[in-house]
């Protein structure tokens, strides 16, 4: 089933001679491949037959929300009154305005926030914005702070994400439970302190119970707490950030909002604020005035993430699907979320040492290779879950079924855990054996890097 | 899924006899029972969010899109329209692309992989350089990234970034916050009649540069003529050059690589998505040498356990999943499925259409520009240059006069000055042209 | 693929060098030595039809379309309009089923296999009967092979055909082509304020009759209350009774085997399709004793040779690919990808969904009609019947003034007499109900 | 990679009780299949996977012409302005009459006939339509006509569809070359004779090179000519039935125009007759009128054979294609279908009885089963001919391989010809073993009758 690449099929070199610019001003030729539509066609239907998606069958990837993106959506997202150009007068772009204002709204609810930008246009950007918007703030207040405390078991974007933006990264150990150590905080924290980055439930599918002593601690060393949003769908209609002291969050459109992962993006990452940070958000935000919406400033924004206005088609998938689900819809699916979770945790061999989960658990692989384990379970025909993170687990295997999943699906996946839990090492380590794929020699890959079809003939 | 029936999320398949099955078995007896939430931050209001059904939902959203006008936009300036065949949206929709994950499980994602492989491959013949990612955001965050690639390359020095003194606002504004963090100063230097005005440029390079800024074709449209000596001067200081352009007109102008650029950044949208009020698709592509400096994601060919080829993210090592505040960007979630569409586009163009396409960009710019400069009270282009999609145009009324009397009458073109309005003319707006030209006439007099 | 660059069709990927190897190797040195055709029949001229690139061909369709007026219909009598979820057109949109081809490798086509027996399946569910065949072309060519089935069994004699006096014309017009082929003659019945007169019937019927016909719900939307006697009418004198509905319709009303149904037909694009101009599902259901005699392709459940159920076309030595003249029907290319649609639809629905979208079809016919029987000059219902979907409105002013002037306001409803006008009303034309009877009320008057 | 029955996933049973009608008029209960969006959308995704179509691989399906279903025209056919009810009055409706109009044109100028009627949803009813409007003509004459004439090696359908419209049927023997035998015309031709049907280029891929002698033996005895449009895909820009003598005809337009097949249908089957018989076509008619357009009831008209107007989206395709292929496409459509069939003749090892072809062949499996054939080919990836028709050539291997194919992939199904014939009987019955369903017990599926999945539990 090997498909050969476009350049293999059929490639053709054209001259740019003889067209309306001077010669000196282009290049000589174009070499590309040249292939008929149908035979395009059949390319990418061929390469997508390869390829498994959430209507593939389950998807119990930790932390990433494989959830189902429905088709309506997308139908949506094709409308011809959605291609707009940016740079249209806003009186004739009415209905984008809206539909990103009415978008802003519901986003304020949910998280229990004042005020929200749509700019980011995906997670990591969010949260790069939001630590912006803290140091901003900071800036106006004629402080100075250095540092972003973030906790061992974080995402790596967060990290990332506080180093972007210049500050100096405090890694916070956990305690023994799995959720913040009060104390490492309070040692922590300090007037260094520009923020905490915090994701609730944490990467264990743990609540910080202790949020409200957390965002004391915080608050009174005049640091910030600020919500990593990829944890939200566990809450929806159950708990508010805004309502546990956090200043400013990042929501994953992704993951809470099922709009599609597209293969690694696009998402969108829009962010929320209390009143206190609104004027330090991203130019510019949807405003109503006079029955109308106009674009305004911030008085004080930290300026642009995104060229324009942020993932726009992303967004409005994400807005249609909040307007489907409604209050009932989004608290159900949480509450299915966290069941799911917790039935398929019910039926698996593998030790779960942390709890109670909410929306996923992390497993352990023990003895085996968590990183075997996944490529194991693909040969039963089911997406693995995130392994090898958070590191507090020996061998974690992070998984989060989803709302999506039915009963008769979580019983199938259980059964490839337990079936592979049961395996020897060397089955699993000559796994997978039934894909398009076999084990793919990843060193080998980095060491040696081929990273274009140029690069395959040297 | 009844209309009249909700009770909860349409997209999970409990019923209520599962549902209590299940909490059984998990030995609750209620889902609020798995919840481990302090009473105290509990939520116990209402968003105030009516559920819909699906066809409520569709009448709901469209009827507010259709509060946008059906206006004809002669827009440009970073967003451009081009004509995206069909079968782009039918083969990137289908759910094994467009609702898969990050690549992580290379066994299962084997199609996406290749489909990026063949993007990179494609950004690398139109660039002449050795590497391309498989996207950024969009041409602001892909600018922001170039500038703190320079901070990590040993050898580039200095802390001044150079960019031309019409670079739109939108995209300075990003870079000024990428360029922040490391602690780079952005600042500009003058154009001449749309393009790099090489004297000034030299006078403001130093070694305390580290990074040259260029477009091409340049947000006005016009199309650079010295580029290579820009490259130079950049080299001469041991900084960077990073170019901005787009995968279109890197089809018929100079490559990238033979004018001696370092980066080249940019927005690849142009393929693939059309007008999507600035949705974008980052192209990055860079020198071999720079690789182990890349941001974002790479696919790289392997080999599998049978030996036969296979593909695979690679250098991840580089990334913040891994690498966290060490990694070369906090990148994760990017546009793959974007750069998916704009592949596509261009395997459906091939090299024939794509040249063909790029051509178009300069007669149209060319022959409407032509054509306008015989109105009364215009005069186009008003750079003397060679044009790709846009131009320049004044206008003896005011330009915003202009632009909001064409807004009433169903067209949109930009004000770019007080007497200043920028037209882009792609094959999407071919038919309306001639009573766009009509138009302006009556509004222009 | 380029727009400038026509030159044949762009659906085959030959280069010229292509062509001219492979001209090489058949050993030709031209494509018309190819053609075998006598120089007195060969065409050489043009069909003067010009070649358009895809973004002129969908402009150009576009602009023919868009001719068409935008109209609320509350249009029904055959043709209705539902909700179609998105879904829908996601899943049957997949290349591999609306690019296969009938399933005469089964080995390779088990899914739509499988699809189309699920599709049987409902069916049988929806009648009570036994066996459904995988789709006709519409209602009046399945009623129409009804009436052809009458004539192959051995247990039904006779050569007249009775049908309601209100069928639809179009309807009938196809039942008469179907019928002269084996000599039938077709025959109307007297119905009363709508439905079946049943002493009329009675009296129409004898032993010379081959079949009986009739609807539930009925042309003008009425609900049938006797059915039953009308089965135990046509079983009197061994003629069948074939029944016309939907499946919408038979999600609620009686099932066609209480009433003695012998053959149910009727269309089923209700589900899955929406409004497409009269494109049809012809649905066929009949008794199990009949199933050698059933026209069209039918799916059985089968084993391959590793003894796993599978799915294959059955029963084909019917069929006219292989017994030729005297095959049950000429049918060959049915509806399959549409009854793909319909069992998808009916799948999304669920027993829920269905059940309460047929009761919406009763209560919204009801209210609309309490609504409009408020409005002066207009009576409604006319019939004192329960309704499904529609109903009949007696209307002071001439009915086709009332239909023309509704059409000036953007609303269509049909003209059945001289002061009759006929009202559809679905869940699609919910939003504007309001706005409809306030201008009736106006027109009306 | 069994998926099992909706019904075997979940299934309700829902009471039709305390409904808005009295409990005599309605059912007691429906049971059907109740799954959630998500497991619909994984079912029928699975089940697509297990479906082979054109964008899965070459399809060379003699007779059926399975060429490449541009994508655009779905699209068109998707538009809210296509969404017609058939009922509005026409002059609201002047875009879709337009449309029709204009296909009808264009096919009258393809096929070189003088008017067209777009009504019959199918092939077959095409050709069930042509022959009533041939009877009509006939019996508008005083004509009472008994037989069609057909040749042996002719689609079933043109059997079928004469004997529906009640006339006998007289199967014409061909003559060694593999074309209607002129003498065995003569002699069958007669007083009785309504029409002779008759595909040109004829199922073995061969010109009837007599066509004119045919037509006036025809038309001598009073009878009309009648072309089975199946292999016009064969003659676009080159030559037409309307020159050749025919009086009617119909159009496949998911063979020659690039509607997809659907699994099975819908289609459409135009016909298109001269203006003799013109007045007898099906009822209405689209006719311009003062600048519009409107629907007109020919004077003789046969009647419907459709309830409404036919497959209005399968002819909005086929217009769809036509406007954009042109005269040069169309024409070019035709050589490269002819060039292909040739070039893959040339390449493969059966024997091939009859020539020269045109776009397609029929090759002989020879001591092979040719249905084993075809199975085994399954093991190649491809998909095979059409097999043990037309029964003139022993164990036939009816191959078409449409313009749509490259040369790369006509070399790559050569070689899966000539591997599958160099293979043992044994090995061929065993075939396909690559495949989702192995070999399926056809004989025991019709013996044993299980035509739903209420019946599988008996």
């Amino acid at each position: 089933r090997y498909e050969p690449l476009l350049s293999e099929k059929s490639s053709e070199t054209v001259s740019t001679e003889d067209g309306p610019l001077p010669d000196d001003l282009t290049r000589d030729s174009l070499t590309l491949p040249d292939v008929s539509e149908p035979e395009l066609a059949r390319h990418y239907t061929r390469l997508s037959q390869t390829n498994y998606g959430v209507e593939s069958g389950p998807f119990p990837l930790g932390s990433c929300t494989m959830k189902y993106n429905p088709s309506f959506t997308e139908d949506l997202a094709a409308s011809p009154d959605a291609a707009v150009h940016p740079d249209q007068p806003t009186e004739t772009t009415q209905g984008t305005l809206e539909l990103l204002y009415r978008l802003q709204d519901y986003l304020g609810r949910i998280g229990g926030m004042d005020a929200v930008s749509l700019q980011p246009p995906a997670g990591a950007a969010g949260e790069f914005a939001g630590i912006l918007v803290a140091k901003a703030y900071h800036e106006h207040n004629g402080e100075d702070r250095s540092e972003v405390l973030i906790p061992e078991s974080a995402h790596g974007t967060n990290f990332a994400s506080a180093a972007m933006a210049g500050y100096d990264v405090v890694s916070l150990a956990g305690d023994d439970d799995g959720r913040v150590d009060l104390d490492a905080l309070e040692a922590a924290v300090g007037e260094e302190t520009a923020a905490l980055m915090l994701t609730n439930p944490n990467t264990l599918g743990l609540f910080e119970r202790d949020i409200e002593a957390i965002a004391e601690i915080v608050h009174d060393a005049g640091g910030l707490l600020y919500y990593d949003g990829a944890n939200l769908n566990a809450l929806l209609g159950r708990a508010r950030p805004g309502d546990m002291g956090f200043d400013v969050m990042h929501y994953n459109v992704h993951k809470t909002f099922a709009t599609p992962h597209g293969g690694g993006g696009p998402g969108a990452g829009p962010i929320g604020v209390t009143d206190e940070l609104a004027p330090f958000l991203p130019a510019p935000r949807v405003a109503e005035s006079g029955g109308g919406y106009e674009y305004v400033d911030p008085d004080r924004s930290m300026g642009k993430v995104h060229g324009f206005y942020g993932n726009w088609p992303v967004l409005l998938k994400a807005y249609a699907y909040i307007a489907r689900l409604g209050d009932a819809g989004l608290a159900d699916a949480s509450a299915k979320a966290v069941l799911n979770a917790n039935y398929l945790a019910e039926q698996i061999d593998y030790e779960i040492p942390f709890g109670p989960f909410h929306h996923e658990f992390v497993a352990s692989a023990g003895e085996q290779d968590a990183a075997d384990v996944a490529k194991r379970m693909l040969d039963y025909g089911v997406h693995p879950p995130t392994t090898k993170w958070p590191e507090i687990v020996p061998e974690a295997l992070m998984t989060e079924p989803t709302e999506a999943e039915s009963r008769r699906t979580l019983d199938q996946l259980a059964a490839a855990f337990d079936a592979v839990a049961g395996e020897s090492d060397e089955t699993l380590a000559s796994a997978p054996e039934s894909t398009a794929a076999r084990r793919i020699d990843q060193v080998r890959a980095a060491r040696e890097p081929r990273l274009s079809w140029q690069s395959l003939d040297e | 899924m009844s209309e009249d029936d909700a009770r909860g999320t349409p997209y999970a398949p409990h019923t209520a006899a599962t549902t209590a099955a299940m909490l059984d078995a998990v030995g609750v007896d209620s889902e609020a029972a798995l919840f481990d939430i302090p009473e105290s931050v509990a939520f116990d209001s209402d968003f105030d969010i009516p559920e819909r059904s699906e066809r409520e939902t569709r009448s709901h959203v469209e009827g507010i899109l259709g509060r946008n006008d059906d206006l004809t936009a002669f827009l440009g300036r970073g967003h451009y329209d081009h004509y995206v065949p069909s079968i782009v949206d039918d083969l990137a929709g289908r759910s094994e692309f467009l609702t898969s994950y990050t690549q992580y499980q290379p066994e299962i994602a084997q199609g996406f992989l290749q489909a990026l492989f063949e993007y990179q491959s494609m950004l690398v013949e139109l660039t002449g350089l050795g590497v391309a990612n498989c996207s950024m955001y969009d041409a602001a965050t892909a600018l922001g990234e170039a500038a703190t690639l320079s901070q990590r390359l040993r050898s580039v020095s200095g802390d001044r970034i150079l960019v031309p003194d019409l670079l739109r606002a939108g995209k300075r504004a990003v870079l000024d916050n990428y360029a922040a963090g490391p602690g780079l100063t952005v600042e500009t230097y003058p154009t001449t009649d749309g393009n790099v005005d090489l004297d000034a440029l030299r006078g403001a390079l130093g070694d305390d540069v580290a990074m040259v800024y260029a477009e091409n074709p340049t947000v006005r449209g016009t199309i650079e003529e010295g580029l290579a000596a820009v490259g130079d001067a950049a080299d001469a200081h041991d900084a960077l050059f990073c170019l901005g352009t787009d995968p279109v007109a890197m089809a018929l102008l100079e490559t990238p690589a033979s004018v001696g650029a370092d980066v080249v950044v940019g927005d690849a949208s142009s393929l693939g998505t059309g007008t999507a009020y600035g949705f974008g698709l980052g192209l990055f592509v860079t020198r071999e040498a720079y690789l182990r400096q890349v941001p974002g994601r790479l696919v790289g060919a392997a080999e599998d356990d049978s030996g036969r080829r296979a593909y695979t993210l690679t250098l991840q090592t580089r990334e913040q999943h891994i690498r966290r505040e060490r990694a070369t960007s906090n990148i994760c979630t990017n546009q793959a499925w974007v750069a998916l569409r704009a592949a596509m586009h261009a395997a459906w163009l091939g090299p024939d259409g794509l040249v063909d396409l790029a051509e178009s960009c300069v007669t149209r710019a060319r022959d409407l520009a032509a054509r306008i400069d015989e109105i009364s009270g215009v005069r186009a282009p008003v750079h003397d240059r060679h044009h790709f999609r846009e131009f320049v145009a004044h206008t003896d009324q005011p330009a915003e006069a202009i632009r909001a009397d064409l807004a009433e009458e169903g067209y949109a073109v930009h004000a770019v000055g007080d007497h200043e309005i920028q037209i882009c003319a792609t094959e999407t707006t071919e038919r309306a042209v001639d009573d766009f030209v009509d138009t302006l006439a009556e509004v222009a007099r």
